[in-house]
């Protein structure tokens, strides 16, 4: 076991399935050269060489298109859209044409497309570099939706969504880039999509939660088990294919389920944890359902605010005690 | 035009687009019965396009192509059979793409056919993706993507021409200047007179070509080939041309000058290489004739294998979503 | 009352505001002299004139950019996107800019723009032309967005998002521009955003539906009511603002949930209806809250197969059912 | 260049010049202290295209303003005070957008400054929706754009530049060509030359001018806006110029080639309009030291102020979402 960070496992993951297949290729705005502007994949240039290893214009229908096609055409390209919110300007290559071209050509054409993109808030980057977008991604059947959530996972995730035959949204939280943890030593590191991970074991509460909010939820957690409360952490690690077995399982247990995302409420990932329980397990539950999200808000850039709107250890005690009415 | 093409192309050519012009004829027909429902986007008038791109498409090496909705001509010239086409159209399971794609959305992997996009300007990025397969595993195969004359003015049309400009790559953009964008005329949505005039913005070549001439584009096309599989990078090629019918479905197209369509009738693009082929004695008028009662027979006999052919069960409406 | 098309109450709305006020200008692909793709708007161009009409090149950041621009100078323009679908070529203009410039601002810009486009399928335009678009826009705070049912609320609505200072989405169902209904003939009638119509009262279940489905939801109680159950049917006419009050008051009433929406599941509207009520009624509660959506579907050319996956009454009340235990 | 300016105009740039340098320097200096957070995009050594642009612009009349997130130097320019700009920075109430938008957003509309956008070329489309509220009112106003060299890339750019075209808005698109966008030398991601190369597409003049030569950038605004107003329609403007630090943040710019900088520095803006008002008499260099001695003087206070404002409450996360 080695300790690697959140950044470098990324690397590490591309560097490994660049090395067990020639038709994976990695493109994208500054990827190659100078290594990412979050630092991201130095070295895979000077390793790869030019021809699979490119930095693109700022171009992002070309860069996504492109993708598509060489997916389309035998290649296995992990593309780069640098901060998630730029999605927005291409957003049509990725749910309307990769997601469908399956589909609508009857299956004749398989899209082992990956795109890299990092997401989220807290760093003081304001409204249009801090946005979490699964919700987007989520919406557009024939996509597959990682949100990994620490370095173990990203190296295991990405492998998988690279050797995956279908379109992978795979979203790092740039926050996170940082953050260390152990990773096997073997290159064979593969997390299969969809199964989630219970990260903390309890009784009181199931608190479904992602990426950067899975340290908050532990932290509540922490702070909760002073009270004798015990918090079950469930990380999906993919929003599609979703494990709900997992969730339900839990929630049946507990009998109460706090969602905690970083994304705005209506369309967010938690209301379809929710509601998937509602519909499924609704007999379980034995208080409401509490999404810790950011509202109807909009990442603001001024710090305190930003702190506020982006859900934190309060709120999410909040919610714990609002659903156990204590 | 550069010189003349064999006997046999000349005459291959002039029999797909007797085919076409009959097939969306039966199309229309067939939409205004309700058997084929949704939209149709019919290019007669602009046969000589596709039967001039697709003989020098080599699918069997790699070659590909994306085209627009107004793709059955294409899809047609490059290989799908008439019925697997048609069937598609009435959402029959035996279509090309199991009846999920519709008019709108032909894909024909076998034939180098990624698909025909409903998007404007959607496929020429992915048009881009092809080649640069072709460019990194070095097959020398190209990647060509079609668009009409009021796409040059969506973004993903710049971003697409100016990426295979910058990493030269084996793609060729083809315009269809059919004069109109839905129902605006060509000037009224562009600032330049001709679709080839933006190439100075890419430093690319942009050629200007006779659309009713199906030798003319094929010569064009030919010469982006050559340029493309030697790694000189794309060309942009506009094939000036006319479509006879409305944008889609039922519109009578009352936005067209009065005589417009009759002078653009002057030069059919079947006729011109029919006279031709006469003139240089490799066929008859009566051969021609022949050519086209045999397509009216093929038509026919696809139609009614089609309307034949089951619907796909409901479950499949499931299916073919992940791999 | 007049009895006019879904269709006529668009260009009726729009042709009453922009006699009303002249900062009312209007322009999209081939709305102006041909009138639009759908024949929704013919006679603008010749009453208002090319100033105020017009007709642009197919370049839809273009469009809504310069809805944009023209909204906060001090114009209230109306563009059209035609297909809702195409949204996705140009969401960085919406979601990014349209709807945080005010926040981004501190207040300073408002931005009075309204963006129509038609959305919806079940007429054969297969997957990039049929979809039903809501999620994108609710997930951005500071945008609007309605979704007129019948021909009273098109010219109703309309008339408040042209009116209305901030950002609009309305989303137009396409198959429904030739449904007839009953409209007042004053110049007057303007249907505030926000409020819910209770389309039908009953007390078994509360049926929260949007545009065609709520035709679906009739279909579904009438036959429902031969077997003694009554659905209670609720048209929120704007997702955002949602009118939680009444549905809430509706659920507490009749103690089921059932929303019918022409979307994908994960993240539809319903989601966001359902999860608000088990947060905030669990208790009413007396059934699981079950979403009838297209599924993780996309939408086929084929006609079976799209009204198989498109909700039509036996999946109404089928969901019915399922809630109520019978 | 043409004619030379009054001297009262020459005084205001070369003093502005200097403010903003003044600032951009402290600014870094506070990020690297983590009193500023998230990001910067310092515009040092692009000082003349932002004076020279401001110096056309007149919001009294309804002029407006939209440019990329390195937009502290044109903000400034046009008048925003360093206080609120400064305040904004460090996300206080007190700043031009209440803390909300921070150093990308910064938005000033009683100097026609419409926004910095943060998204490579989402400003140029809003700004011919400006345009086009000129234009059908009648006011005379004009609308710029300002973006960078790696912008034209993308589609927003392309689309933008052509509606102006097509509908000949009072549009002016301004690019500030520093060389670089983020790590990528200009030539490794256009294909053509110059970012002016491209009016041709657009059927618009395009026109080259020295951003160093704040006099020469405003000769060249100015005759693109007199084209503007008088109903001519757009004009693409490229100012060749450059940026003195890296792209943003803690970029040490390790691309850029050995001497580049340096070889810059000696065409530096402030020292370029100095010296030539030192040489017509207008100026001394002991004054020249005052005004840079001033503004120093000025940003302390700036930054003094802006350290004493407070946050916005924490309510406010929740307020100027909807009207
Ligand atoms: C992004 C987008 N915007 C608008 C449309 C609607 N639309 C379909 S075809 C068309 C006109 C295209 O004109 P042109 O490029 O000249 O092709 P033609 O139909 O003449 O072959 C438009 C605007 C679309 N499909 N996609
Ligand atoms: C759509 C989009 N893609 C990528 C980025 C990331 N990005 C920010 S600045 C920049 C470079 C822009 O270069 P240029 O246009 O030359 O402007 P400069 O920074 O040099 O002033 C990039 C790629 C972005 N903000 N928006
Ligand atoms: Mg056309
Ligand atoms: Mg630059």
């Amino acid at each position: 076991m080695a300790t690697i960070t959140y950044r470098e496992a990324v690397v590490r993951a591309l560097a490994e399935e660049m090395d067990r297949d020639s038709d994976v290729i990695f493109f994208g705005e500054d990827v190659g050269k100078a290594g990412g502007v979050f630092k991201v994949t130095p070295g895979l240039y000077e390793r790869f060489g030019p021809a699979r290893v490119r930095d693109t214009p700022i171009s992002e229908n070309a860069i996504v298109g492109a993708g598509v096609g060489a997916a389309v055409t035998g290649l296995r390209p992990v593309i780069e859209l640098m901060f998630a919110d730029f999605a927005a300007v291409t957003l049509d290559q990725i749910v309307n044409q990769a997601a469908k071209m399956r589909y609508m050509s009857g299956g004749q054409i398989k899209v082992p497309l990956t795109i890299r993109a990092a997401q989220g808030g807290g760093a003081g980057f304001a409204s249009q570099h801090s946005q979490c977008c699964e919700t987007w991604f989520m919406h557009a059947p024939g996509l597959k939706v990682v949100v990994p959530s620490n370095p173990a996972d990203v190296l295991g995730l990405l492998k998988s969504a690279i050797r995956d035959d279908n379109p992978v949204v795979f979203l790092e939280h740039k926050v996170q880039y940082t953050e260390k943890g152990e990773v096997p030593d073997h290159t064979e590191h593969v997390v299969p999509l969809g199964v989630a991970n219970i990260v903390r074991r309890g009784d009181a509460v199931t608190i479904v939660a992602t990426q950067r909010m899975i340290g908050v939820a532990q932290q509540a957690a922490d702070e909760l088990s002073g009270e004798g409360i015990t918090c079950e952490i469930i990380d999906p690690r993919t929003l599609v294919p979703l494990d709900m077995a997992t969730i339900i399982r839990s929630v049946q247990k507990t009998g109460h389920l706090v969602t905690v995302e970083e994304a705005v409420h209506a369309g967010g990932w938690g209301s379809e944890v929710a509601t998937r329980v509602t519909d499924e397990a609704i007999w379980s539950l034995e208080g409401p359902v509490v999404r810790v999200t950011l509202g109807a808000g909009i990442i603001p850039f001024s710090e305190p605010l930003e702190h506020h709107l982006i859900p934190h250890k309060a709120r999410v005690i909040a919610a714990v005690k609002r659903t156990l009415a204590v | 035009m550069s010189e003349p093409l064999s006997a046999a192309m000349r005459q291959q050519m002039l029999q797909r687009m007797i085919e076409i012009r009959e097939i969306e004829g039966r199309i229309q027909e067939l939409f205004l019965e309700n058997v084929i429902r949704g939209t149709t986007h019919l290019c007669d008038g602009q046969e000589a396009v596709s039967v001039g791109m697709a003989a020098v498409v080599d699918a069997a090496h790699g070659d590909t192509v994306t085209c627009t909705y107004r793709g059955h001509g294409h899809a047609l010239a490059l290989g799908l059979t008439m019925r697997s086409m048609v069937a598609e159209m009435m959402g029959k399971v035996s279509g090309c793409c199991k009846g999920k794609g519709g008019s709108m959305h032909l894909t024909d992997m076998p034939n180098g056919l990624i698909g025909t996009f409903a998007v404007v300007g959607a496929g020429l990025p992915v048009t881009n993706g092809a080649a640069l397969t072709a460019q990194t595993k070095g097959t020398g195969a190209l990647a060509l993507g079609i668009f009409g004359d009021g796409t040059p003015n969506i973004g993903a049309w710049h971003e697409a021409v100016n990426l295979a400009a910058v990493w030269k790559l084996p793609s060729i953009f083809l315009c269809e200047n059919n004069l109109y964008g839905e129902y605006s005329p060509y000037a009224d949505t562009a600032p330049v007179e001709n679709v080839a005039d933006r190439a100075c913005a890419y430093g690319i070549p942009g050629v200007i070509v006779d659309g009713q001439d199906a030798e003319a584009v094929y010569a064009a096309v030919k010469t982006a080939a050559d340029r493309a599989r030697a790694g000189d990078g794309p060309t942009l090629i506009e094939a000036k041309t006319y479509r006879y019918r409305g944008h889609s479905r039922t519109d009578p197209a009352a936005y067209r000058p009065e005589g417009e369509l009759d002078a653009w009738l002057q030069r059919d693009p079947i006729n011109i290489l029919a006279a031709r082929m006469i003139a240089d004695g490799q066929i008859t008028q009566a051969a021609v004739d022949g050519l086209k009662a045999q397509a009216a027979t093929d038509a026919q006999a696809a139609i009614d294998w089609a309307l034949a052919q089951p619907h796909p069960p409901l479950d499949a409406v499931h299916e073919d979503i992940w791999v």
